[in-house]
């Protein structure tokens, strides 16, 4: 069963990734993205985030995500997909995104995790904004 | 016939707003919204921006119809 | 700091991804293998698995992800590297290995842990007995 | 002198050993104590057999001294 969800509650990568896992497979392949504490500016210095907000437009990032996956069916020979995406306010480290997907061979599960999380950075409808000590930011990714 | 437009992140500071509703007295392109959108927010111009209509990604040339729902925000940062 | 282990308890797949995560980095990729319940045999036939016994020459091995660890460095822009093995009995669906490797850049992240898998399972010595309702196999890499 | 010599796996169960000790008079390579063991146990033959000397994967060439600890065992299928 494949599974994509938005949640504000701490993500638990292990429960992510178990429930991938059908009964022929091999190997289970994750993706745990989480908040940078520094990050580099287009001039070049590097800026301390003291904590993130992530947002969504719900709906349309569910829907984007179900796409995905099936899109990612038709590409790889996977078994299980499952993302689940945080919302809300997130500290520095905490996990944004998790990623798992299952497959007969490990490969597959390996191009089709890095082509998710790719992919969903582009098209899935969802926010960041950094806050640092005295400013904040939206960031804007690249079309 | 009214439509509704959401904003989110960096579209709703500009904005000031989360959700509006507007009326529409005749036929009209996802477009023209936008387009009345970007005249009423400049800032709205120096962002990459991205529409949708009905929760799918929009090119503006879709017909709107009573009750859709737009939205316009910038490239996405999820992840 | 990276971290290679053995272990004969369950493994806590959350619990070694998130072992490697350092301030500075954006992304950990994971890959959790674990027995599949039904193997291919070389007839073509597909043969029902009990469970799994793994065991390991523990110095060696130790020895040898030490030694992957450090080749993948050289080869790959990585954060830190965790690997842990289970050996003794398995019950199917259980997690025998999970490596997990973060990066500033996904992209490494996802080419050192798939690399690692591979040689892990070429030069690791740890070995895989399949055991069946009426018999029971150790199972042979290739060399 | 005395070395060690390691089974695991299908190497333990056709030997019947885990471990036994054996005594060189002279100094030898490893590839000796390995071409014995190869003798002394015909079933070996039909497996991909890796030697190790010292916790180091070994060719045979390596020379034995006083408590090395050499390992025999078929292709590794761990992960």
């Amino acid at each position: 069963m494949d599974f994509f969800e938005l949640t504000t509650e701490p993500i638990d990568i292990t429960s992510v990734s178990r429930r991938v896992v059908p009964p022929e497979c091999g190997a289970t392949v994750t993706l745990d993205g989480y908040a940078r504490k520094f990050t580099k500016q287009k001039d070049d210095t590097t800026r301390e985030t003291l904590y993130l907000v992530y947002e969504a437009y719900e709906e349309m990032a569910l829907k984007e995500m179900q796409k995905l996956i099936a899109q990612a069916r038709q590409e790889f020979e996977i078994s299980n997909v499952g993302i689940v995406h945080r919302t809300g306010r997130l500290e520095i480290g905490e996990t944004s995104v998790v990623i798992s997907v299952s497959a007969p061979h490990r490969k597959a599960a390996f191009a089709a995790c890095e082509w998710l999380i790719r992919e969903l950075k582009r098209t899935v409808p969802i926010w960041k904004k950094e806050v640092y000590a005295d400013n904040e930011k939206w960031i804007e990714g690249e079309i | 016939m009214q439509i509704r437009v959401l904003f989110f992140g960096l579209t709703a500071d500009i904005s000031g707003n989360r959700q509006i509703e507007m009326e529409l007295t005749e036929q009209r392109k996802a477009k023209y919204i936008f387009d009345q959108l970007l005249l009423e927010h400049p800032k709205f111009a120096s962002h990459q921006l991205l529409f949708s209509v009905n929760e799918q990604y929009a090119t503006g040339e879709e017909i709107l119809e009573d009750g859709d729902e737009l939205a316009i925000f910038t490239a996405v940062s999820g992840g």
